[in-house]
């Protein structure tokens, strides 16, 4: 690996540089994008439109987010889909018409332990069945669905409005309108007209960010997370818990995966036993897009959420770039595969061609 | 078998309330030109790729041309967040319509209100919406499926083997299709539903599953298929059937051509992609401030085994896939295969 | 068998352990005591069972019979992790890293400082990890490089702070200095002796004699997965060590240097080349049948300079010519080819050298298969295995089946088919990183007459040591590189260590071209 | 110790089916598992399902899956995949067909076009993952995306020719003797091929030696950016010929054709006894493997019971048969 010495002798900066080249990509496409769209739509930074642009990436975050927990250990989780499917018709099922109040709280939960329960089969076949992710979670997910169809044979089911509004709407729209005062005034109205411009849903990312991601990521299981997929040989042989850190990673992927669920239901305000399973591969292109390394051991969230942010724009851009309805497909295609190149155009830069296969 | 250019444009039949109608909508009359949204989910296969172009053929006919400022369409794919991300776009370019085809008829109560308190007109059809905002375009899917099942059963002398071949499970159009031609079945004490199949609607795979179940030398009497009748009728070609039992089915061209060809008896009611130009029409009158019915049933496009004709009902020559459903009269569409394929793609 | 000081209990007492893979016996009823306070040597040809019985003791191979006391305590170890919570720690004998983590990460792995919300600390795990490094002196390690930025040598330095950050009672180190450049391994044994003072005991296990000799108080030896003698250092002649090792006598280490001829036609010439920033204004010769040795420090260059000429660098500048003609080598395939017909033995043989999980035969021919194909364009069996046969005989490689993977076979055996799949090739110019690196003085000897033959036979060979022995044994001529240049050309009588070292240490600045 | 007791009895079943390598005891579960299959199909679905019409249906549908697969599973040897599968598939068939115009003697033409578009497929998804080091994952969906936006446009600007020449639907369709299809004839070539592609030829050891450890075959002299190339090829070529021979399976050829096989295609691979990862797998198995997850639809096509149950029913006989070839090795260094 002496090709290598040269990348030791290099800067922070260079180091750092190189380190992140792909996250950076990332952000970059989406920043572009997002440019794009507010040339396109001189309304882009009004409050509804803001919302709408979160709102639309929000389930797919999840999703990604659920991805990202697996690909981290090396391995990849093709039930992500389905247990969407599965928790939005899983929540459509179980609101109770009318109770507005405890049911919710309760249904939230139930969600939450199915998916995760959902997640933890999916681990624990993969680490004691020493079973192959991509078709162990093959079979899953055809069970998954199969619930999920189960749950919602048709359409439907009842949502209450006020659990889709909180998730959906801004939070100017959530508090009281003389939260601020009457006519709020000075920084009292700043702040009142800065609510406005604030997606709950975006609130309630930061929220599972800061309760579930981070405390995980920064955890001695997190750290065993990565480790594992970075060298799972040398971690077992370092007394790390390998069982453990797989299992857990598999049980993230399930938990995102019905915050997923539930967010869809509060937007859709029903339950549709097929609507999850667009979810699946997306997820896997936004981990990449991201610069996750499908290998493992490296990436993290905030590259898949730029990425889910960038996936979703697309159609946006093509509606107000007005292109010909029949072309968009090709045209969607085309910056999706850009994209993916995009994260590859470090490779000119690599200047040991052994380093480009590792 | 009638010459169908002397009927004329008339509201009054095009939109008539379907049975479950729940009241009549009416919005202030606005200035022309309008701006028409096509919000469409999925786009790939021939229903779609023919909707559109049939949108784009219509919005071109000397009729509505001059009403029509300008025509967006844009296809989002199967997921809910991307399509109703693409309505909130639509409102906040302020378009006058939306019509739209949804990708799951739950979803989009929230979006709608928010069109409508936009004081946009909105106009869904095929995969209609739940949202009570919403003027539904539609053909009535449970009388669709009961229909198909009565001439069936008709056919077959009230007796005998039937399968069923589905659409794609948890969807509504499904279950309601197959609800309908159930309640029928049902009637006819000596009709055994011998088999129901997954054919989600797709001509390869209804080809495989009947082709899987016809390799178990089963008697059939009589196939009810809502969506991919051209592999059902390959299934049984392949399977070295001579004469073909009696069939309801979709009315894909090829499905047709074997009818007219009398391959076999039955009966080919259509969903036809020409429902989106029929909204079209149905939003600019809501425009100009006509007072429509909420819940629009459009008449079932409907062609038996006894008066099909070639160039009428079906087109030699043209895709076995074409929805030959294109000539909707009284609701003013009057398209022929020609203006409709000429469409650019540019 | 004489023990000593054996009124004490040892630390570890492995009796009459067995273990058979497959067919092939790595342990027949060996026995290793290990006493407090004690560095005990374990030597013994490739193969000899040592790491299998390390892998034991650590818990990662189960024994099919014998037993193990810590301590005078019975006890069986299920995992590393169990091993590790009855105070022995080892450091296997293939590095056990996380290439996406960070040193600091690598050393705590296991039980990293977590923060009162039951965070891991990165504040807390720096500090540790710089108070760790200093203790032991690897102040050139950076807490904060991630492990696939640093160089083998350093790695193998984080794998022994790791295993001391657990503070072991016994300390396993098999072949754990096989990559550290002299500097290194002094720090390393400083550790040691201050474990040793401490009373706590280390297992050595290492292919180098004067290692073992410096360091270590007791020896034991093994040979074909048995103990064949314990003793107190010292107790026992170098010859007789070796003996007992190869269960035969050892002659003349290195084969005789031909007497210098007049000068040798060129078969491998180089000039300026460049690859910034790790090589400057390299120019050098190598002749038919010479064998040219690249000195100096680890990292000085050596590895990128061969890299370089084999193909596998981007942006190299300089022009090289093989056999009189101008080259461009672009790629390993290029370097292969008919026309040049290189061969490279890479520094890792695991990941570089070798597919572990293919069988000996595949690897054996991966280098040639284009040669041994049949009219049809199908790979002709019988070609095929004839040329394994050729290898193995040629190299006598120790294995239970040419279809066993290469994974199964000891270090040393598994370097022997690195250099049999370029025999296979017949090359002219071979390029070798350290080849001798874990392997014992009987293997590396073979090795040793095989370069003299194939130098003989008229290749032309560049051969990069960190065993100066090596360099002085074998080289015909010695370039000593320092911060990527060619600081010296030492020739003749002028190949000694003394010279080699202040050459590598950058003294003496009269540079010479 | 049992084992040694063991070598003092003559034969032992259980002793050589354990002496197996992993990969061919693999291999012959796999096969003994369609034999359950049918059993199974025919005690509890329907006493036709061992019928030699079935069975010969059975085989025929599976040459179609078959041959995707075996493409498929070059690419995952190289530890890579291809998810480009259902569009290449349509547009070559598409293309082919319009191109035919139902005429046989334009057939020629239109099926070296069909290909011709597989194998830039191909060539593209290689290039992309040699050279630009795109993981395959990501680019072969990005290729997808935009193959399916030209088929969308192809067919929507202009209504194209969609029939099949006779022959090659009868080549799709036709039954010898009552029970040899040309189908699984073409496949049976495809197969045989393939077979001496990866075990005896150049080409395949090194598919191999890339799988398992791209660096150390690098170095070797290897070109390995050309064997990436080439297995992509293999995939993108074998897709479009599944997709001419769909075609003819339906008499036309349709945008809906290739996406019922994605991951019937991965599954059979990796049910096959294929490791994901790369570097090991048998094409027996893969054949093995196709013709399982072909019975398993072909008995949940026509058993009757709800649509939930059906796909709970396949998740879980694919576990159960995962489980039958035993946990895999632990990983090692
Ligand atoms: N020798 C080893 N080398 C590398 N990784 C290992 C080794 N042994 C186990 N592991 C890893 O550690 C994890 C758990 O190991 P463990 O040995 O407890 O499982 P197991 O032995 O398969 O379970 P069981 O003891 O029930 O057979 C597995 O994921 C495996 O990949
Ligand atoms: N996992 C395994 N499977 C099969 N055979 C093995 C395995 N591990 C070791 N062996 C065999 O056991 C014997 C002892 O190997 P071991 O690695 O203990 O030797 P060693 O003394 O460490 O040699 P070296 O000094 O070269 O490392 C060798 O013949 C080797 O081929
Ligand atoms: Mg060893
Ligand atoms: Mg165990």
């Amino acid at each position: 690996m002496s090709a290598i010495e040269t990348r030791e002798t290099a800067a922070p900066f260079r180091r750092f540089i190189l380190r992140n080249f792909r996250l950076g990509i990332a952000f970059v496409i989406t920043f572009v994008l997002l440019g794009i769209t507010a040339s396109l739509n001189e309304r882009f930074f009004t409050p509804p439109v803001i919302t709408s642009t979160a709102n639309q990436s929000m389930t797919l975050v999840f999703a990604g987010m659920a991805q990202t927990s697996v690909v981290i250990t090396g391995g990849i989780d093709l039930s992500v889909g389905p247990i969407i499917s599965m928790s939005n018709s899983l929540a459509s099922a179980t609101f109770l018409e009318g109770d507005d109040g405890l049911n919710i709280i309760l249904v939230v939960v139930l969600v939450l332990a199915v998916g995760a329960l959902a997640g933890l089969i999916n681990g624990l076949i993969v680490v004691y069945g020493r079973l192959q992710p991509i078709i162990v979670t093959l079979a899953t997910s055809s069970v998954y669905s199969g619930i999920a169809l189960f749950l919602r044979p048709r359409p439907g089911g009842y949502v209450p409005r006020i659990y889709g509004d909180l998730l959906t709407r801004r939070v100017g729209q959530l508090l009281p309108s003389d939260f601020f005062g009457a006519e709020p005034s000075g920084i009292m109205a700043f702040l009142n007209n800065f609510f406005d411009y604030i997606p709950a849903s975006l609130i309630f990312l930061i929220i599972v960010l800061v309760v579930v991601w981070i405390p995980f990521r920064r955890s001695r299981l997190g750290m065993w997370v990565y480790a594992v997929g970075s060298n799972e040989g040398a971690a077992y042989m370092s007394g790390v818990n390998v069982r453990l850190a797989k299992v857990a990673a598999y049980v993230m992927g399930g938990l995102f995966a019905a915050i997923g669920g539930l967010f869809l239901t509060a937007q859709t305000l029903s339950g549709d036993a097929t609507t999850g399973a667009v979810f699946t591969l997306q997820s896997i292109a936004i981990v990449v897009l991201g610069g996750t390394s499908l290998f493992g051991g490296s990436g993290g969230v905030a590259g898949t959420i730029a990425g889910a942010v960038a996936l979703r724009l697309i159609p946006t851009i093509l509606f107000f770039a007005r292109v010909n309805p029949l072309q968009q497909p090709l045209w969607e295609g085309a910056v999706i595969l850009l994209a993916v190149t995009a994260g590859a155009s470090r490779i000119f830069t690599v200047r040991s061609r052994l380093d480009t296969m590792r | 078998a009638q010459d169908t250019s002397e009927v004329e444009y008339d509201p009054e039949a095009c939109f008539a309330p379907a049975p479950n109608n729940d009241g009549t909508v009416q919005y202030d009359a606005k200035e022309g030109p309008f701006t028409l949204a096509i919000s469409n989910s999925f786009i790939g296969n021939a229903w779609r790729t023919q909707m559109i172009q049939m949108a784009q053929a219509f919005s071109e006919t000397e009729a509505v041309a001059p009403m029509i400022d300008e025509l967006i369409i844009v296809s989002t794919g199967q997921d809910v967040e991307a399509q109703i991300a693409a309505m909130d776009n639509m409102i906040a370019l302020g378009v006058d319509a939306i019509i739209l085809n949804a990708a799951t008829p739950t979803g989009f109560d929230a979006v709608v209100r928010r069109a409508a308190d936009a004081g946009i007109v909105v106009v869904s059809f095929d995969n209609i919406v739940t949202a009570p905002e919403a003027v539904l375009v539609n053909e009535d899917q449970v009388e669709f499926g009961a229909a198909m099942a009565r001439d069936l059963v008709e056919r077959m002398g009230g007796e005998g083997n039937v399968v069923m071949v589905n659409g794609v499970p948890g969807t509504s159009v499904d279950s309601d299709r197959n609800t309908g031609a159930k309640s029928v079945f049902e009637e006819y004490p000596d009709i055994t539903v011998l088999a129901e199949l997954e054919g989600r609607w797709d001509s390869g795979t209804s080809q495989t599953v009947m082709a899987d179940f016809l390799a178990t030398q089963p008697q059939v009497d009589g196939v009810w298929v809502q969506g991919g009748g051209p592999g059902v009728i390959q299934a049984f070609r392949d399977a070295g059937y001579e004469d073909l039992p009696p069939m309801a089915g979709e009315a894909e061209n090829g499905f047709r051509m074997a009818m007219g060809n009398g391959e076999f008896e039955g009966i080919s009611i259509g969903q036809t992609p020409g429902m989106v130009a029929v909204s079209m029409q149905a939003a600019l009158e809501l425009l100009q401030g006509r007072e429509l019915p909420r819940i629009i049933s459009m008449p079932l496009p409907t062609v038996t085994s006894d008066e099909i004709e070639e160039g009428v009902h079906y087109f030699e020559g043209l895709p076995d896939d074409f929805f030959t459903p294109i000539k909707i009269p009284v609701c003013g569409v009057d398209l022929d295969p020609e203006a409709i394929l000429a469409v650019e793609v540019q | 068998m004489a023990q000593q000081g054996a009124e004490r209990v040892p630390i570890l007492e492995a009796r009459l352990v067995s273990k058979r893979f497959g067919n092939t016996i790595a342990l027949n009823e060996a026995t290793l005591i290990c006493q407090p306070g004690s560095i005990h040597a374990l030597v013994g040809e490739n193969g000899a069972g040592k790491s299998t019985l390390i892998k034991i003791v650590a818990g990662v191979v189960t024994p099919d019979s014998g037993t193990i006391k810590i301590e005078g305590r019975e006890s069986t170890i299920h995992s590393p992790a169990d091993a590790a919570r009855q105070g022995i720690v080892p450091v296997f004998q293939e590095l056990s890293l996380f290439p996406d983590l960070t040193v600091a990460e690598n050393i705590a792995i296991s039980n990293p400082p977590r923060n009162r919300l039951g965070l891991v600390s990165r504040s807390e795990l720096r500090r540790q990890t710089e108070k760790i490094c200093a203790e032991l002196g690897f102040e050139h390690l950076d807490p904060n490089a991630l492990i696939s930025e640093i160089p083998l040598a350093q790695r193998q330095l984080v794998e022994i702070a790791k295993a001391l950050a657990h503070n072991p009672r016994l300390l396993i180190l098999d072949e754990g200095t096989s990559a550290l450049s002299v500097q290194d391994v002094d720090l390393v044994f400083q550790v040691i002796r201050r474990m040793r003072d401490q009373g706590r005991s280390v297992i050595f296990i290492s292919h180098r004699m004067s290692e073992v000799k410096e360091i270590a108080d007791t020896l034991t030896i093994f040979r074909d997965g048995q103990d064949v003698g314990s003793f107190p250092m010292g107790a026992v002649s170098n010859e007789e060590m070796v003996q007992l090792m190869i269960g035969r006598k050892l002659e003349q280490v290195f084969p005789p240097k031909p007497a210098v001829a007049e000068p040798r036609t060129p078969m491998l010439e180089v000039d300026n080349l460049s690859w910034e920033p790790a090589l400057h204004n390299i120019s050098l010769r190598v002749g038919k049948g010479e064998i040219v040795g690249l000195g100096g420090l680890d990292g000085q260059g050596q590895g990128e300079l061969l890299f370089a000429l084999f193909g596998v660098l981007r942006g190299v500048q300089g022009n090289v010519r093989v056999d009189g003609r101008d080259v461009r080598i672009l790629s390993p395939a290029v370097a292969t080819s008919d026309s040049i017909r290189m061969a490279f033995i890479p520094e890792d043989r695991k990941t570089e050298g070798l597919i572990l999980p293919m069988s000996v035969g595949d690897n054996a021919v991966l280098a040639v298969i284009d040669r041994l194909l049949n009219q049809f364009g199908l790979v002709d069996r019988q070609k095929e295995r004839d040329a394994v046969q050729k290898m193995v005989e040629q190299m006598q490689v120790k294995l239970s089946s040419e279809r066993a993977p290469v994974r199964s076979l000891s270090g040393g055996n598994q370097q022997k088919v690195v250099m049999g799949k370029w025999l296979l090739t017949d090359a002219k110019i071979y390029l070798l990183h350290d080849p001798t690196r874990g392997i014992d003085v009987g293997t590396k000897q073979e090795i040793y007459q095989l370069m003299r033959q194939l130098a003989d036979n008229g290749a032309a060979i560049l051969f990069f040591s960190t065993e100066l022995s090596e360099l002085v044994g074998m080289c015909d001529r010695v370039l000593v590189l320092y911060e990527g240049r060619i600081f010296r050309e030492l020739s003749g009588e002028t190949i000694n260590e003394e010279d080699i070292v202040s050459a590598a240490l950058g003294l003496n600045a009269a540079v010479q071209h | 110790m049992a084992s040694n007791m063991e070598t003092t009895r003559g034969f032992s079943l259980r002793r050589w089916f354990n002496g197996l390598e992993r990969q061919d005891r693999s291999v012959l579960i796999s096969y003994t598992m369609i034999i359950l299959l049918i059993i199974f199909g025919t005690i509890f679905i329907t006493p036709n399902f061992a019928s030699p019409t079935f069975l010969t249906q059975q085989l025929r549908l599976a040459s179609f899956l078959g041959i995707i697969a075996a493409g498929q599973m070059a690419v995952i040897l190289t530890g890579n995949i291809d998810l480009s599968i259902p569009w290449t598939l349509n547009l070559s068939a598409v293309i082919a067909t319009s191109i035919a115009a139902g005429e046989n003697e334009r057939l020629l033409l239109g099926v070296a076009a069909g290909l011709g578009i597989g194998l830039i497929v191909g060539l593209v998804n290689g290039i992309g993952v040699a050279y630009l080091r795109i993981p395959s994952m990501v680019l072969t969906l990005g290729v997808n995306a935009v193959l399916k936006g030209i088929t969308v446009v192809y067919t929507g600007s202009a209504p194209q020719f969609q029939q099949t020449p006779d022959v090659l639907s009868r080549a799709a369709t036709d039954v010898l003797f009552g029970f040899v299809s040309v189908a699984v004839l073409i496949w049976g070539l495809v197969s045989l091929v393939h077979y001496l592609v990866l075990s005896r030829s150049g080409l395949g050891r090194k598919t191999y030696a890339v799988g398992n450890n791209e660096i150390a075959s690098y170095l070797s002299g290897v070109k390995t950016p050309r064997v990436l190339i080439m297995v992509f090829v293999m995939s993108g070529v074998l897709n479009a010929l599944a997709g001419l021979l769909l075609a003819g399976n339906a008499g036309r050829s349709f945008n809906e054709m290739g996406e019922p096989f994605l991951l019937p295609a991965i599954a059979a691979v990796v049910v096959g006894g294929t490791s994901i990862l790369g570097g090991s797998g048998k094409y027996l198995g893969t054949i093995a493997g196709v013709i399982i997850i072909r019975l398993l639809d072909g008995a949940l096509n026509i058993v009757q019971v709800a649509p939930a149950a059906k796909d709970v029913t396949f998740g879980l006989v694919i576990l159960a048969m995962l489980f039958l070839y035993g946990r895999g090795e632990r990983v090692r260094e």
